[in-house]
């Protein structure tokens, strides 16, 4: 049990922060959220100014303990986000680098370190949400070619997005996790179109994507065909292990920011109130600590984080959504204001216990992957 | 003793649910949702069915109802998302001219907000200094008042609570509805526990909110409505947030009724009494019983 | 919507807390709890005199309204829990008074009304307790006897029985719901072990029952062979309809006193606390309500309480397990102290989740036959 | 950083554990709840084996280790529900005579409880007017002092938390065990989801609690370790709970080791600070990052 960092890791953080405190200053303004190319340039200037600073190798490849520095370092110093990048160095880069050919590696990585090309994904479909092994994007091969026709949903950055992670099901006959590959489409391929979809936030954050007889390259398939099942697994429970640490860095600092309000608005004196805001602080307070201990785990393991990430998802998905119901108890009526940052947030974070595994999934797996429970008949 | 409804009782309420899926139907709500304002001719509909003087006398050209009634028909405006300030309205009618006949919209402050403040024709109480805010709920406009809510009427508050009833009645049915349509991992999810169980509990919570709603529209004692506000507020909210978590993905679009009753919960729970409020009324009554 | 009553049953009302007033004074002292048949000599003394004042038979042939009155009343005034006579007046009778036939019902109801007779249950077996109907304590018909071996658990009174409504297995073969019978065992037939049997709370409350070839003759079944299933369901949706009326009644007397223990040691003036116990004071007003929208509907049917008492269990026993938590929340550090009445209240309403088909039975219940979803594969 | 325990704290685990399973067993443990008072003879081998003198130095006969370790310790008692004023003793080693080797009985007062007092050699701290209670812990002997329970120091709160998290994983391992073995409807009651749940909830609640006692053991920090405390309390708590539940009518037996969970982790809670008190400390750490 050692929560100390070695001499070389906090040289990184030192030089991360010096680094920060020198750049953010230099950034352009912030897009407006709605102009989807603005957010792209944006976002890829970031990354390529972290690959230039020698930053951008901290998602995959560097140690799972420097890049929890570098998430925390940067969210605490209110560095962008990962915004339009999001894609590709934390679901299709990983995947790519762990399952990629050599020749796949070279063309697609180094891309997405340096900002230039940006991912989306095409996993979900709207018949195959939780059940996601169940979707039906059909890929048949024409020669060296996969002709694929159906339909995704929950597509970010499709508008803007270079590539396209898509599983499809290449073996309708197989079992069903059996049948399914993984392929990168480029989205400017003839029988693409981009539908934007509109949330309960009210954004159009997402889009669904219908592809109608898209051809891709053979050579585009990472791994074996209908071995795609395995392959994007690889990506979720990467997605399961340190994607929340800087959210979780940014949840503690609007549980200040909420405290600081109630200090404002009076409702600090209601124990009630003072008494949900300081459980939250002990929640995120383990919060970070789960996460130092998967990333010791992962470290020692030498793999993608392990089902620990499902534990974590499941407490952190709820207590996000508690800390956004404790700002709109403190807010009150201004709760009602969209025109607070807090309450479009609380919005959002209505889709953590849902997205990615809702959170009945999430406890399927806990019972039966680590608790060994048997499955229902 | 007999706490069902009447036979008329019955027939009010499916009259005006026909009646409201007539005049408010799907397409009505998806344009209410797309900003079309206040529909004058829905509320002059609305009027002319008598929802807004069901309580007035006959002699003074009502329909000479109660508390119940009301209730009932409250029920129905929050199942179908009806919107507009229909409460602040029907509690003018006989007061302020053309409210009892759907011709003139009324508003009224309530817990630090008032509804449809720039479309209405006449406002109750005082709402100096409103500012206009964006509001999370698609369906109504909303002003902030300075400073927090003052106190705020039994009545109100009993038929808030109908309106959270009738949502909290409405996501439960959203929820079943899709739990036996939807098919993931070859059966339909209602067949799975995990989700069997969060209807069942939204059944549960909406029925013994139901209770305590109807029984407080028969005795209108504070209390009990004080009471009854906080049962239905806490079933709105969570029924609306456990039909999302039913509906998965799907309920996470715009398209989906869903959000428009979490949204909608979430409002009327900030009317008086709010749920912190209710509980402080109702350690004063332990305190009174003691 | 009507919650008046009519001046029949206000005379009712009226006559009965005369009558209590004028007998409960006259009553002689409790029972040690762990001298059964002091207890029994008790509760069916009451009983007596509820038969010879003509109260008794407002527990079956009466309206449900009446019913209301008269638990409202015996428990607001503080007279005897119906104890010994539970299963004779709530389970036994009822299921006897609704399927046995005209000789049965001439047997065995009118003792259970005069407190002569005690029932005892045994229904529950080790390895049959959620899944009731997977019983395995087998009959085996031997002429116009049956031949009875198995074991029972969870039977209160045993010691002191004279009956027992006992649930066996005719038909090993059948679908484990179509093989049930039910009997009426003598509880002095030879074969019979009672072996105490002690709970969480520390008390003897319940027995097992070892039965040894018990032989119990077929005059004594009620219903048909291999239908005791069908017939037992009328027993335990009459327990779930109004069987919990006084104990609401008791549920808000005891909230009171734990306001009263609050202001008394100051608990009272934190807010969480007085939250706590106003929100359980909406609670258990609800709960009332909805009790008596049960009687109504059950008036109106003229039938059992229907699945209706499912919802009402399900949120009563979590209410009354909130209850004597927040009782516990008062009393600090004395919860600790079983010499507190409240602390082996707390202990006993641990069960109540669980006794009486579990809250996961229950919802799926209300699931399943009010709401109409499907049974899983 | 490398939070994971070192193959030295595994094995002491591991030792600790495998004592414990010989020196404490399902027998002794039942004495116990019997009442059968403080074994004398357990607590000298707690002595020679380490226990109470486990964070005194070398020099001064201890065994020279750290908060961390026992932090293992106390998991460990709390796993195996071990009798006995242990913290209590293991922070007097070196302090009172005797305490380090087993040989002394250390009592103190903590949240108005004190435990074992009658048996207790020694009591540090002030236990006047304390009267003895009937203790709703069969495994502890409680008086009651006057007047509520004083501060207390965050190394008696840490062991505390370590005792809870142990309970808390026992209570689930319980659970789990028993939803493998018991059949209803024709499978184990595990293959159901809403047993299923219960189950994965009983563990995330526990990991949670653990990373938060853990890295408290290793900070030392007074505010973390009451979050700990205010973790572990609630996953002890709500995990000895579930698992009655998961266990049905078998769990709520006498022999079922269940209840003498429940019974501690609520004993547990009581101690300083509880839930309440470190609620409002982690508000007042929150007003200091303000």
């Amino acid at each position: 049990m050692d929560l100390s960092y070695t001499p070389e890791e906090e040289e990184f953080r030192a030089g991360l922060r010096k680094w920060l405190a020198g750049v953010l200053p230099t950034l352009p303004p912030k897009p407006d959220p709605l102009d989807w190319p603005g957010r792209r340039v944006y976002d890829t200037g970031w990354q390529r100014r972290l690959y230039d600073a020698g930053y951008a190798r901290v998602h995959w490849g560097a140690s799972a303990t420097l890049r929890l520095i570098f998430l925390e370092e940067t969210e605490r110093a209110g560095a962008p986000y990962v915004g339009a990048n999001f894609v590709g160095l934390l679901h299709a880069g990983p995947t790519i680098a762990a399952e990629g050919t050599e020749e796949q590696r070279a063309r697609w990585l180094e891309p997405v370190l340096r900002g230039d090309e940006v991912w989306c994904q095409g996993f979900s479909e709207p018949d195959a949400g939780s059940d996601l092994a169940a979707l039906r994007t059909r890929a048949v091969r024409d020669g060296d070619t996969y002709v694929v026709s159906g339909a995704k949903i929950w597509t970010s950055h499709a508008e803007v997005a270079d590539w396209c992670e898509l599983l499809v099901r290449t073996d309708p006959d197989a079992p069903k996790h059996r049948g399914i590959t993984w392929l990168a489409m480029p989205m400017d391929a003839p029988g693409i179109t981009v539908r934007p979809l509109r949330t309960l936030a009210g954004s159009d954050e997402f889009a669904q994507l219908f592809l109608d007889e898209v051809r891709i390259p053979v050579g585009h398939r990472v791994g074996a065909e209908n071995d795609g099942w395995r392959v994007t697994m690889v990506t979720l429970s990467y997605e399961r292990g340190t994607a929340f640490v800087g959210e979780v860095v940014a949840c503690r600092r609007v549980l200040v920011e909420i405290a600081r309000a109630a200090h404002k608005n009076g409702t600090w004196d209601d124990p009630v109130i003072r008494h949900q805001l300081g459980a939250l602080n002990a929640e995120f307070t383990a919060l970070w600590r789960l996460i130092q201990w998967n990333v010791s785990e992962s470290e020692r393991s030498g793999g993608p984080p392990g089902v620990g990430g499902s534990v974590f998802k499941l407490r952190y998905s709820h207590a996000r959504q508690e800390l956004y119901d404790a700002a709109a108890a403190v807010l009150g009526p201004d709760a009602l204001d969209l025109g607070r940052e807090w309450t479009a947030d609380r919005l959002s974070s209505l889709s953590y216990t849902i997205a990615a595994g809702t959170s009945q999934i999430q406890q399927n797996i806990v019972a039966e992957r680590i608790l060994g429970l048997p499955k229902g008949r | 003793m007999d706490f069902q409804l009447t036979d008329e009782q019955r027939a009010l309420k499916t009259g005006v649910r026909e009646m409201l899926a007539r005049r408010f139907d799907a397409t009505a709500l998806r344009a209410a949702v797309d900003g079309g304002g206040l529909d004058r001719g829905l509320w002059r509909a609305l009027g002319d069915a008598g929802f807004f003087a069901l309580r007035l006398s006959e002699e003074a050209g009502g329909v000479g109802l109660g508390l119940p009634e009301a209730v009932l028909l409250f029920e129905e405006a929050g199942r179908a998302l009806l919107p507009g300030p229909l409460i602040a309205t029907q509690l003018a009618a006989g007061l302020v001219e053309g409210a009892a006949e759907g011709a003139t919209v009324v508003t009224a402050p309530d817990g630090g907000l008032v509804e449809w403040l720039a479309e209405a024709d006449v406002v109750r109480g005082d709402a100096t200094g409103a500012e206009p805010i964006r509001s999370a709920d698609p369906l109504t406009p909303l002003h902030r008042l300075p400073g927090g809510g003052a106190g705020g009427s039994p009545e109100r508050a009993l038929l808030t609570a109908a309106e959270q009833l009738g949502s909290a009645g409405r996501s439960t049915e959203l929820a079943v509805q899709y739990a036996r349509e939807r098919e993931q991992f070859g059966q339909p999810i209602g067949a799975f526990q995990a989700v069997k169980h969060l209807c069942a509990q939204m059944l549960v919570r909406t029925e013994v909110a139901r209770a305590a709603v109807h029984a407080a529209a028969v005795t209108g004692d504070p209390v009990e409505i004080a009471g009854a506000k906080l049962l239905a507020d806490e079933a709105a909210v969570r029924c609306a947030r456990d039909c999302l978590q039913v509906y998965g993905g799907m309920g996470f679009t715009w398209e989906a009724e869903v959000h428009l009753h979490l949204k909608r919960a979430w409002l009327r729970r900030e009317r008086w009494p709010t749920p912190a409020r209710g509980r402080e009324l109702q350690a004063a009554a332990l305190e009174e019983a003691m």
